[in-house]
């Protein structure tokens, strides 16, 4: 990476922004629960715009870094803007601060602790893209990883309680072998924990079966979070049990945190060349792959609209993985593209299933019928990223399927298209009747012959409250504008390519 | 003369210890309160009065004497006593006198 | 040279100085004894902290006593270690004793509380003694005192519990004391010295290499009761639920590491790395033992349905995480092993304490009864929710720090099987820590248990509470104000 | 099966200990570790060092003096522990109290206690000053003080002696033999030494003899306090309780 590395405090400040909400709901009376939720809101609005503001100078080629506290000289705990650690912080911030907005009208009960809970993950989370070393990205993680458990329980229903039980046990489990990877590495790595350019291990000082371990380690370790298949049991249960906004955070932002660890394991702790050596690609690949074919067949059975797109995110952020596993420029960058791609999309669809739920009441799919008529400009969006999902042109997901495809004959592997196929062709299958069902049938039409159905009548404008729609509708037209101007500065592709073009020159 | 006191003391000390041996074996063997009592509070006081006139006529005149006159006065007063608080209070609390033929059970008041 | 040399002593000798005194102020105006009592302590945790920085790094404080050199003498000797388990013992003590005048008045009557606070400034300065002597005799002498003190505070309450608690303890207490005796004793039989530094010296040209090791062996043995290393815990659920709260704070936080800390000084700076050899199969053995401690502590916290058993069940776990600590024999491992003992410290007296805030309020002992403990008793909960997330290690507290030291240290000894047991135990951790945390902050309790809500304990309560939580993440976060001296303390005992 | 482990750990231990005594120094030999290290230098320069006649007085108050007073603060641990389980009577003396044994003791008892306590603490005086140039001293005096108070105490009752000793002289005496410890090493430090330093460097070197009997013999009069009213206190602590039960019996 570049050697311009400035001090700056800003990246801190970026962090503690968001802990203005809580500031909000120690410093204000109760009574002003108006003001004290936009204040929350105005908190990660803050965070984002600072953030935004860094852009330049990361454009730039600058990385901005600040030391926080040491343990000892090579264990610290630094923040450093990298451009890929900006990438994420951006994409992560933008989408939490639609869904805070969005929460403020969505969240009926326990406001303070909600948003209280919904600060200090954004606080955190921003520390993981942030985090100059794997130490500072554990702390952080794990604080994540405890932070979000009070938003999956949110309802506090036997389901959420089971939900949240269960995604403890994963996590835990997860972060105990997440730790034992990170000082096997700080041994074997001596001493070296830090985010090198071309990674920093190497068989110099370890064997071939330590950095293995390591390597499986880490990957099981954030594979829970990123939610690969064996180790995606907590997925299909909490982003239901979530209230909507915390799910669409959950699949657009906490399921990265997993892949964006991935991701700094493969490009800047282990290095391409060192993977290529280890041969450990090949067990990513495979993994991904039965991940993206198998989740999307599960995606099929479910009739609950959120359980649906849960498995549909499983086997998404597998496209990332794989996007890494392919070892190849283009493959590369439709993966950690698909980081930003994925979170829009499902975002959209997750807080789209929010609007359904709370204006209609209905959580299955079986039950929609008539409901594009009911909220007209939700489902449109709902179908617009829908079909982007697909791989539909002109949207995000088409970009990514095209570099992954491209990707996959640079590597010279040309099954990978066929799974992208095969996965494309799933998705279609999973989402063209929902937005079959919820234009195109209506109410009474199961019953066959007993009289006119009748067709309900389109309402525009009066469907739900503004904070509700307007994330939808941004999230639904950048899902098509980044897939059409992606290369615009600011967007994904001017940021993952400087760090992918770095890597595979 | 110095062997003639020599010889003396050492046959006062072994009469002492004789006592000593014989006041101990009575205390392990005799079968009640009142009949341990008797060898235990004379063959101590004889005993331990011989060996304390064996050491006065081995250490001759000197200050050693008086302490050793002072420590007889002590022992006897107190051994008697001793002797006499613990028979009292076996009397009174009506323990049982020892008899012939396992017939333990006296009429406990001694009178 | 200044007058900081002398400093240590007076750590010890102020508060048995208090403790002595503290009859006849009971005598005289019994209600000032829970104040005096703080004072002493309050001097010894002031110079100790006044000492920090003035001994010379990778190098230690002797103090002759009386003026007569070593091995003539007796000699305090204080390296970077052992002031900063001094400091430990101090500053936990010194808060538990603001907790316990509010707490003591309920739970133990009258005629007693004088001897309660005699018996806890015996037991703090018995503790420091303990901890900066360099001579072995001297080291049993406190320990002594420590025992003592401890089984009469355990049964301080008088309850029949309580006694047997106490009897359970002193029943295995005091046979562990002879055997530390009897090693003193085979020690000095042998190299005819008793002083620590001359022991090493002594005992690597020594040829009496049977005595030696079974020396060592009941050193082990002797200690490991006292610190309550895995099979020989029996007494610990019993007495350290029993006790008064605070003095469960001090058994669990403190004590019981403390003797870890004597097992770690005889090792290191009596049998040295010459004499390792020696003691290699022993020091193994304990290994195994404290991966088992590990393993069963955690499971019977599981498994218990009281509070303050599974806290003392979990210290059983967390003993175990110090000695593999300890027999990894690394300087990583070592300063992992006396960084936990800080964090425990500090966590597990906290726990105690919020359990103590509980019983105190409500009476409430079971788990099941906090449910929806948050409402009514919010700053307790906090601090405990805070402490468990040290006890399990989660960052950014000081129980993440020590176990990465503690994995650290292993895996550089090789240590495979033990850094699972570490990891596996902290999982176990996780589920007897968060199944409470749970219980308190998302489940609902009946209305009534919690009828009088935001009424939470006194501030004399709650602030030794939240400064020893509040200490649990301070350490987390700053971690780099100990951590490097202590890796080169820990590589200077090595 | 518990009683099979504890037995079978008892008899591994007896085989340990046995095994290591056979292979332990032979005992009196004059090559042994121990008697070639450090006793030579206290056989040989104790007196002139400590300026004690007798060496193990030397030895346990001078040489090793702060593991005698960790001892002495041992000894007031079992009174506070006892206290804390029995607790402490109340303030003042004992009231009401009548004398309960089942054996009111005879005249002849009385006469003879009464005039025996004297001479026993007589004596007890005697062992304590003499401890520092023959076998006795404060641990010893201070038992024999207690056993009067013990003798007196059994036949008088716990009124009679709690009237002579009260409470009141008790409780800052208890202590007595480590607040005469820490006052003569904090005098050590003001003398320019080091704690417990009898002989003080800043004083004449001509003064030093008498310092060190005089510091010497009030850590022995301090030792031999305490203890007394140590055991005195257990003693009336443990009758109370009797008393108690007695009581409600």
């Amino acid at each position: 990476m570049p050697d311009k590395s400035t001090f700056s405090v800003i990246p801190l400040i970026v962090i503690l922004l968001p802990w203005i909400s809580l500031l909000a709901i120690l410093a204000f009376p109760k009574k002003a629960e108006r003001l004290r939720l936009w204040l929350c809101a105005l908190g990660s609005l803050a965070s984002f715009g600072l953030l935004f503001s860094l852009l330049p100078g990361i454009l730039d080629g600058k990385t901005y870094t600040i030391k926080l506290a040491s343990v000892v000289e090579s264990l610290e705990m630094r923040l450093t803007v990298d451009t890929l650690g900006f990438y994420f912080a951006l994409i992560l911030a933008f989408l939490w601060m639609l869904a805070t907005i969005y929460s403020i009208s969505y969240i009926d009960h326990k406001h303070n602790r909600f948003f209280a809970f919904m600060a200090m993950c954004e606080s955190f989370i921003l520390g993981c893209a942030f985090s100059a070393n794997m130490f500072t990205y554990f702390i952080f993680y794990e604080m994540m990883t405890f932070g979000s458990y009070p938003l999956i329980i949110h309802e506090e229903t036997t389901i959420a309680r089971r939900a949240g039980y269960k995604y403890l046990v994963y996590a835990v489990a997860a972060g105990t072998v997440l730790f034992f990877a990170i000082v096997a590495h700080y041994f074997w790595g001596n001493g070296e924990l830090g985010f090198g350019s071309y990674g920093v291990l190497s068989l110099e000082f370890a064997s071939r079966a330590a950095l293995t371990t390591i390597f499986f380690t880490y990957l099981a370790g954030f594979g829970v979070k990123a939610a690969i298949m064996p180790l995606h049991g907590w997925v299909p249960d909490a982003h239901p049990a979530a209230p909507s906004p915390a799910s669409a955070l959950l699949s657009g932002v906490i399921l990265k945190a997993g892949a964006f660890g991935i991701i700094r394991v493969c490009f800047n702790v282990f290095g391409t060349d060192l993977l290529r050596e280890l041969g450990v690609y090949v067990v990513m690949a495979v993994l991904a792959c039965i991940t993206i074919v198998v989740a999307s067949v599960f995606a099929l059975t479910q009739d609950n609209l959120k359980r649906r797109l849960a498995y549909s995110s499983i086997g998404q952020v597998s496209y990332i993985i794989l996007g890494l596993a392919m070892l190849a420029h283009d493959g590369a960058l439709g993966g950690v593209m698909h980081l930003t791609h994925h979170a829009l999309m499902k975002g959209c669809l997750f807080l789209c299933a929010g609007v359904i739920l709370v204006k209609t009441g209905k959580k299955n799919i079986s039950e929609m019928a008539g409901v594009g008529y009911q909220l007209p400009i939700t489902m449109i969006c709902f179908s617009v990223c829908a079909l982007a999902m697909m791989g539909t042109p002109p949207s995000v997901g088409f970009i990514t399927k095209w570099l992954l495809g491209s990707g996959a004959l640079q590597a010279s592997l040309p099954v990978y298209i066929i799974i992208l196929l095969v996965s494309a062709l799933l998705n279609a299958a999973y989402f063209l009747p929902i937005i079959y069902i919820a234009f195109f049938r209506w109410e009474g039409d199961e019953v066959e012959g007993h009289g006119e159905t009748h067709r309900p009548k389109l309402v525009f404008g009066k469907e739900a409250d503004h904070k509700l729609v307007v994330p939808i509708v941004i999230l639904a037209l950048l899902v098509v504008v980044v897939g059409i101007w992606s290369n615009v500065t600011g967007f994904p592709y001017s940021l993952v390519s400087r760090v992918v073009n770095v890597i595979f020159p | 003369m110095s062997a003639a006191r020599d010889i003396v003391a050492g046959a006062l000390c072994c009469i002492g210890t004789f006592f000593f041996l014989v006041g101990t074996t009575g205390l392990l063997r005799m079968p009640d309160v009142f009949t341990r009592l008797h060898p235990s509070t004379k063959c101590d006081t004889l005993g331990a009065c011989s060996v304390i006139v064996g050491m006065a006529v081995y250490s001759g005149w000197s200050w050693e004497l008086c302490k050793l006159v002072v420590i007889a006065c002590f022992l006897l007063l107190s051994s008697a006593t001793c002797g006499h608080a613990i028979g009292r209070s076996a009397l009174r609390r009506n323990i049982p006198y020892w008899r012939r033929q396992g017939k333990e059970t006296g009429d406990g008041n001694g009178a | 040279m200044g007058a900081w040399r002398h400093f240590p002593i007076f750590m010890i000798t102020l508060p048995l100085l208090g403790a002595v005194l503290m009859p006849f102020l009971g005598y005289l105006r019994e209600r000032w004894v829970p104040y005096a009592a703080l004072l002493p302590l309050a001097a010894s945790t002031l110079l100790g902290f006044l000492l920090v920085g003035r001994i010379p790094a990778g190098d230690h404080l002797s103090y002759h006593l009386g003026g007569w050199e070593p091995p003539f003498g007796i000699e305090i000797r204080v390296d970077h270690v052992g002031l900063f388990l001094m400091l430990v013992v101090c500053a936990i003590t010194l808060l538990a004793l603001v907790y316990s005048r509010r707490y003591i008045e309920k739970e133990v009557s009258p005629g007693r509380r004088t001897a309660y606070y005699v018996l806890y400034l015996l037991m703090s300065g018995a503790m420091l003694g303990f901890t900066a002597t360099g001579d072995i005799f001297n080291l049993f002498v406190f320990m002594e005192i420590l025992a003592l003190s401890s089984y009469a505070l355990v049964a301080i309450t008088g309850n029949r519990n309580a006694v047997r608690a106490a009897f359970k303890y002193v029943l295995m207490g005091a046979p562990s004391s002879i055997m530390v005796l009897l090693a003193v004793g085979f020690l000095y039989s042998v190299t005819g010295t008793l002083n620590m530094a001359d022991l090493a010296s002594r005992i690597a040209e020594s040829g009496y290499t049977e005595v030696l090791v079974v020396s060592y062996i009941l050193f082990v043995i002797g200690f490991g009761v006292k610190a309550a290393l895995f099979p020989l815990h029996m007494w610990l659920p019993d007495a350290h639920s029993i006790a008064p709260s605070p003095i469960s704070a001090l058994l669990s936080g403190l004590l019981v590491e403390v003797c870890a800390f004597a097992l770690v000084r005889i090792t290191f700076s009596v049998f040295t790395r010459s004499a390792t050899d020696l003691v290699g199969g022993t020091a193994d053995a304990v290994g195994v033992a404290a991966a088992a401690a590990v393993l069963y502590g955690g499971i019977m916290a599981i498994t218990q349905k009281d509070l303050k058993v599974m806290i003392a069940y979990s210290t059983v776990s967390h003993i175990g995480y110090i000695f593999l600590g300890i027999t990894a024999f690394t300087a990583e491992g070592l300063t992992g092993a006396m960084y936990h003992m800080l964090d425990h410290g500090l966590a597990k007296a906290c726990l105690f304490l919020c359990a103590g805030n509980f019983i105190y309020l409500k009476g409430y002992r079971r788990i099941e009864e906090l449910r929806g403990a948050w409402r009514q008793m919010p700053w307790t909960c906090f601090a405990f929710a805070l402490a468990s997330i040290s006890v399990i290690g989660i960052p950014p507290t000081a129980g993440f720090i020590s176990k990465w030291y503690l994995i650290l240290g292993n895996i550089r000894a090789g240590k495979w099987l033990y850094t699972i047991v570490l990891l596996s135990g902290s999982i176990l951790a996780a589920v007897y820590c968060l199944r409470i945390i749970y219980y308190m902050f998302f489940q609902a309790g009946k209305e009534e248990a919690w009828e009088d809500a935001s009424r939470d304990v006194p501030p004399g309560m709650l602030v030794p509470v939240w400064a020893l939580s509040l200490g649990t993440l301070f350490f987390g976060v700053f971690s780099y104000l100990l951590i490097p001296s202590l890796l080169k303390a820990s590589a200077y005992l090595l | 099966m518990k009683r099979v482990l504890s037995l079978f750990f008892i008899a591994a231990l007896g085989v340990l200990l046995l095994y290591v005594v056979a292979s332990m120094p032979p005992m009196g030999d004059p090559q042994t570790p121990t008697a070639t290290h450090v006793i030579p230098r206290y056989l040989e320069r104790a007196e002139e060092e400590t300026h004690t006649e007798n060496v193990i007085t030397g030895v346990i108050l001078n040489y090793r003096g702060y593991d005698t007073m960790g001892e002495v603060t041992v000894i007031f641990c079992a009174l506070a522990a006892v206290l804390a389980v029995l607790g402490r009577e109340r303030r003042g003396r004992i009231r009401g109290f009548v004398d309960r044994s089942p054996v009111p003791s005879s005249t002849i008892v009385r006469t003879m206690v009464r005039f025996m306590v004297p001479f026993i603490i007589l004596f007890s005086v005697y062992t304590i000053l003499h401890g520092e140039i023959s076998p006795g001293g404060g641990f010893q005096g201070g038992a024999i003080i207690g056993g009067s108070m013990i003798i007196f105490t059994t036949v008088f009752g716990l009124y009679e002696s709690s009237r002579r000793i009260p409470q009141k002289v008790r409780a800052p005496l208890e202590g007595s033999a480590v607040i005469v410890f820490f006052l003569v090493g904090a005098l050590g430090l003001v003398g320019g030494g080091n704690f417990l330093t009898y002989a003080w460097p800043h004083a004449a070197r001509g003064l030093q003899p008498a310092l060190v009997t005089w510091l010497t013999v009030l850590v022995e009069v301090g030792i031999g306090l305490g203890g007394a009213m140590v055991l005195i206190s257990i003693l009336f602590a443990m009758i109370r309780e009797e008393e108690e039960i007695a009581l409600t019996a």
